[in-house]
């Protein structure tokens, strides 16, 4: 039985890959717009305005405490009644890049904070412009400490696009759903779907480690 | 679906949404329990020098960072009774959450002990201690305080993880936002209620990470 | 302009469906969607003369995917309780089924009658009327709900977790054919009898109006009992899907 | 107290009245104290009197709450002065060094006049290649900041201050984290800026170097300049108690 | 080169022909050392000469490739030896302090002696308390480190190391992370410890410390031992150019 439904399966393997490709390619997008996003409220965030940072961390609060779930649904459809019209494909980018982008945003924000308070004032001291500082000086240092968990994240992030599904996105997981109808067999439809995910995910689970190992090591910290 | 939102409905579900927090809560409460031993276990494995813990430890860890909850939930829902293994649901899903979050916690555990400097260790070598009091007397006090903000942040990602156990007929607090969407077919009134109470124990657990933050503060100071 | 202008201007008919499995709505090997109901849609859209486009939720997706005006109909095994009918509007029914219990074949439970007993494990799907038939039929029992359509039902009382499943008779016979023959017992006599019918909104008289002449045509021109005959009545379906 | 200078405000840095509060704590008390052009003074005091708080104020990495900070005829905290102007006119050199991790030695010497001045990349790697060979490290220019020792980090940062052409140079302990053969190293370099003329405020414990090149030894202690005079009055000649039981602990050993 | 007292075999601490590396660096040669009891023994040289890491190999915080190592009469490296025992026959006071953040003062000072000694907790705490007021320090025993000075951290450090009534203190550069004029408070306890008879070996650049309680200082350079005298000896009449040049630098400011 199991020699058959092995058959089934690998007869899926058009929509299986089809499920793969939207997996990835809803991932891809919003990991790069949610990368440029959540570094822009990252620098705004510690920022001096109180408003704006206070602003900001009022929304990833709201993005981190409530289920993505419904956060897609919200933006699929409540958002129409205020007269924005969205296709699934379009909302589901917007979705993740929000909460790739809120979660992106700490992790910049705790990358800055980690720059010694010495750098800024030297860079301070000698002229350089509040973006001058940022760019020249604060953020390659607090690229370090970012990238592994950034990372990371984006691990985070491809298993997140599976709640798209809910609102008609043919991606990896809902294939899954799809082929345990004709072969039900749960155990194994979902070792295989998990295998998936495993291929995707785990060379940058790799990358992050190595990122970590590093971190210390590279033009390393002054020593004092 | 706004225009006609009704609070009167909400108002009418509330005992079971109550029921349902209660059961998120407290579910949450012993897999995060789990997750704790299992990090524990996991870390203390990947700490030792010999390869034979390492090497599975580390496996362990990645295998379950890089697949999605679901699949591993399903892994183990089908998969246990395959192995003759029956347990109830609720069981079941306790389990899967303490061992998806363990791998997360291990990590968090790893890298707390990871960050304290060599010259602790060193002073308590130098004080003739013994690797376990090393452990428990100078290493494991201060690294407690840098892991908990961390393991309090794992702990809100478990809660909302805590979800999918709907999946599997756990009546948890989407599964009452889920009744009203298919009994009444009032799913913005079931989400936006779930995406309340969850809101609630998200500030709740970040007030506790603020307020541990000050307490440890208080009793260690900063070095 | 009714919704009925609407469809014929714009071209193109949109229909929510669940992919909730055989015989009502599924993906086959090839990935191609199909189905009983899928068929009746695709023949609606066809005597309107316009294309159709299928938007594919989760059960949780159905209902505001129509309030929200993404879809005109939606077109599931649903059963239109009166509860539901406060929110959305139902066409009159096009075939009835009812919730059946069904075992593993060498199981202990052999009748209805046995699942009556304390602490039975009952599997049955979330939100579906089966659920509310199970409760009123075994008070006594333990009722567990799944979500993610009728197979995963059959894999839990197939595995043990659960002693016996309730769902939709045409659903079980239609989706145990994936399990070799006779692994199932299902009961002959039907917990309830339940109407499906096709849903639209309170604001689309015009559509409603359409939809049960389109299938008062149906079945007297015998197109709605071929589609039944195919995919709900026999097995014949399997042999091209 | 303070030099009589003070009183005619030609001074490149006058402070007249300062002070300071951290919350309750007033870290400068009422400082009046004027550096003419050319000048060297050397700031000593107990650790927590307000040194640095005293010559973080002057290119305003802190801010004053009262009195006036002159700098260069340029008011403090008036609208009309460009701090990021003005800052590129005083070099400051930290304790910690603090140079940038990731960029090479040329580069942390050039990044401001590039950045700042904008001078073409060419004519400001020519001329930083000059300034560490200056300071003796010609050979390090392309080294990073983790492969130079304590001493040559701290002459990097020199020349990185040098590079900006500035009229005053500021020293917070310069050489207070080094290891005590890589001090004169830096010390030498110093020396070398003070000579060609450069307005300098150096807070500093060394006392062979106080001797050597400055002009004036200004004694802090909790926020209050106490004393003040040429080093020989002060090394000879201290004035009060405190500064006697200071020089007393700093000098035994 | 070294005091002929090696040979006898009878010193607290005896290094006979002892090497290690790191990697491709030969960072120890050839050390033949013999410390006696009650000898108070300062090591000096360059950054990076191998000071620590000689220091370190005593208590085994560093272990040695060949040559040989007895302390207190046992070989280390040789199995019958147990180390965790030894080491609490040394106490070693670190220049970072390494104090325990999350332990007042007086839990520092108990820590070991509880749970290593097996001290009843009374007892432990009146010899601590006791300990504290000796480096002078009566009223910080409740104190967090992060409420001390830098002074004031390296001597509950010190008072840390004596609560072990050990045979021997190795202390490593114990001042030079520390505002000068805590320098002296430290430098006094140290001296204090020194007249009681304790046999110390410290490597430091404090060269009044070394003039005044030093029976001989020993010189490293790359890792070698290249001179060793009595401090007048080596002041006065340094005998090698390398650490004639080394002298003039820390001496000169
Ligand atoms: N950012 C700050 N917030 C609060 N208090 C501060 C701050 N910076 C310095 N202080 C306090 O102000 C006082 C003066 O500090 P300052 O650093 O100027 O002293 P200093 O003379 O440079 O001492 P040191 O020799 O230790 O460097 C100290 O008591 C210090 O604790
Ligand atoms: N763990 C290590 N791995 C590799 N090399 C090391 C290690 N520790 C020290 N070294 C190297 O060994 C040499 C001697 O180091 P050591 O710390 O003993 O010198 P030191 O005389 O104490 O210098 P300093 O005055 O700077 O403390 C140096 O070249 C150093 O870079
Ligand atoms: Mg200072
Ligand atoms: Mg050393």
């Amino acid at each position: 039985m199991i020699w058959q439904q092995l058959q089934s399966i690998a007869g899926s393997y058009p929509l299986a890959l089809r499920g793969l490709g939207m997996t990835v390619m809803l991932s891809l997008i919003s990991l790069v717009l949610g990368t440029l996003i959540g570094f822009g409220l990252g620098i705004l965030r510690t920022g001096g305005n109180r408003l704006i940072s206070g602003a900001i961390g009022a929304w990833v609060d709201l993005i981190r405490g409530t289920p993505f779930l419904v956060q897609i649904f919200l933006i699929f459809f409540i958002l129409p009644e205020l007269g924005i019209e969205l296709d699934a494909f379009t909302a589901g980018i917007i979705a993740l890049t929000n909460l790739a982008a809120c979660f992106i945003c700490e992790i910049v924000v705790a990358g800055i904070r980690s720059v010694p308070t010495g750098q800024v004032e030297a860079a301070l001291a000698s002229g350089l412009s509040r973006w001058q500082r940022m760019r020249q000086v604060v953020l390659p240092q607090a690229m370090r400490i970012v990238l592994p968990p950034l990372v990371g994240q984006y691990v985070l992030l491809i298993k997140d696009s599976s709640v798209v599904s809910a609102i008609g996105l043919t991606d990896l997981t809902r294939v899954g759903w799809l082929v345990v109808q004709r072969v039900p067999n749960g155990l194994l439809v979902f070792f295989l779907v998990g295998l998936g995910y495993f291929i995707v995910c785990y060379p940058l689970i790799m990358l992050a480690r190595r990122l970590e190992q590093r971190m210390g090591a590279a033009h390393g910290e002054v020593q004092l | 679906m706004l225009e006609n939102f009704s609070f009167r409905t909400i108002v009418e579900y509330l005992p079971l949404f109550g029921q349902g927090l209660v059961t998120t809560v407290w579910l949450s409460v012993l897999s995060f329990a789990g997750a704790l031993a299992v990090g524990i276990g996991l870390a203390a494995m990947n700490l030792q020098r010999g390869r034979l813990f390492r090497i599975p430890a580390k496996a362990y860890i990645d295998a379950v960072r890089a697949t999605p909850l679901l699949a591993q939930l399903y892994f183990l829902y089908f998969g246990l009774p395959r192995l003759g293994i029956i347990l109830p649901e609720l069981v079941v899903g306790i389990l899967a959450l303490s061992l998806n979050s363990g791998a997360y916690v291990a990590e968090i555990i790893r890298a707390g002990i990871l960050s304290i400097p060599r010259g602790q260790v060193e002073a308590g070598v130098a004080s003739g201690m013994t690797y376990v009091q090393r452990m428990r007397l100078v290493i494991l006090p201060q690294a407690f305080k840098v892991t908990i903000p961390p393991l309090l942040g794992q702990a809100i990602v478990l809660v909302k993880d805590s979800a999918l156990l709907s999946l599997i007929a756990v009546a948890e607090l989407t599964r009452a936002g889920q009744l009203l969407a298919s009994d009444r077919f009032m799913p913005a009134e079931g989400f936006i209620t779930i995406a309340a109470f969850y809101l609630l124990l998200y500030y709740g657990l970040k007030g506790l990470a603020a307020l541990s933050g000050r307490w440890l503060g208080l009793a260690g100071a900063r070095t | 302009a009714g919704t009925l202008d609407e469809i014929t201007k714009r071209g193109e008919l949109r229909v929510a469906v669940q992919t909730q499995g055989p015989p009502f709505s599924l993906v086959g090997a090839a990935g191609e969607r199909t189905g009983s109901s899928v068929e009746l849609a695709e023949l609606m859209a066809k005597e309107m003369g316009v294309k159709i486009t299928f938007l594919d939720f989760d059960w949780d997706g159905l209902i505001p995917a129509l309030l929200s005006g993404k879809a005109d109909l939606l077109v599931a095994d649903m059963t239109p309780t009166l509860a539901r009918g406060m929110k959305v509007a139902f066409t009159k029914p096009y075939m009835y089924t009812g919730s059946t219990v069904f075992t593993k074949a060498d199981s202990k439970f052999k009748t209805a009658e046995d699942c009556k007993a304390k602490g039975t494990k009952i599997a049955v799907l979330l939100g579906a009327t089966g659920e509310k038939e199970a409760k009123n039929a075994f008070p006594d029992a333990d009722i567990k709900s799944y979500k993610g359509g009728g197979p995963l039902l059959l894999d839990a009382v197939n595995n043990g977790q659960a002693d016996c499943g309730v769902n939709d008779v045409s659903a079980v016979k239609g989706q145990s054919t994936a399990y070799p023959a006779g692994s199932f017992t299902i009961m002959p006599d039907l917990l309830s009898k339940e109407p499906l019918a096709f849903a639209t909104r309170y604001d689309e008289p015009d559509l409603l109006v359409w939809m049960n002449l389109f299938l008062d045509q149906v079945s007297v021109d015998g197109r709605l009992q071929k589609n039944l005959d195919y995919w709900v009545n026999s097995e014949d379906w399997k042999k091209d899907h | 107290m303070t030099s009589n200078r003070s009183k005619n405000g030609t001074g490149m840095i006058e402070f007249r009245g300062v002070n300071k509060w951290f919350g309750t704590l007033n870290v400068l008390r009422d400082i009046t104290l004027s550096v003419e052009p050319r000048e060297v003074v050397v700031v000593c005091g107990p650790s927590g009197s307000g040194k640095s708080t005293l010559i973080r104020c002057i290119n305003g990495l802190e801010t004053i709450r009262d009195g006036d900070l002159v700098v260069d005829g340029q008011r403090l905290g008036d609208p009309a002065t460009n701090m990021t102007r003005l800052r590129t006119e005083i070099g400051f050199v930290f304790q910690s060094f603090n140079l940038y991790p990731h960029k090479t030695a040329l580069e942390n010497v050039t990044l401001a006049p590039i950045h700042v001045r904008k001078i073409p990349r060419a004519e400001a790697e020519k001329a930083g290649r000059e300034l560490l060979a200056k300071v003796g490290l010609a050979d390090k220019v392309n080294a990073y900041p983790a492969q130079l020792s304590g001493g040559q980090q701290q002459r990097v940062a020199i020349a990185r201050c040098l590079g900006m052409r500035p009229k005053i140079m500021l020293f917070d302990e310069p050489t207070s984290a080094l290891d005590p053969e890589m001090i004169s190293e830096v010390l030498d370099v110093m020396v070398a800026v003070a000579e060609e003329g450069m307005t300098m405020m150096v807070v500093t414990h060394e006392m062979g170097f106080a001797r050597k090149v400055a002009q004036r030894v200004v004694f802090m202690d909790a926020g209050a300049i106490v004393e003040s005079g040429t080093p020989d009055e002060f090394f000879s000649h201290p004035k009060t108690d405190r500064s006697r039981a200071f020089l007393s602990k700093i000098l035994r050993h």
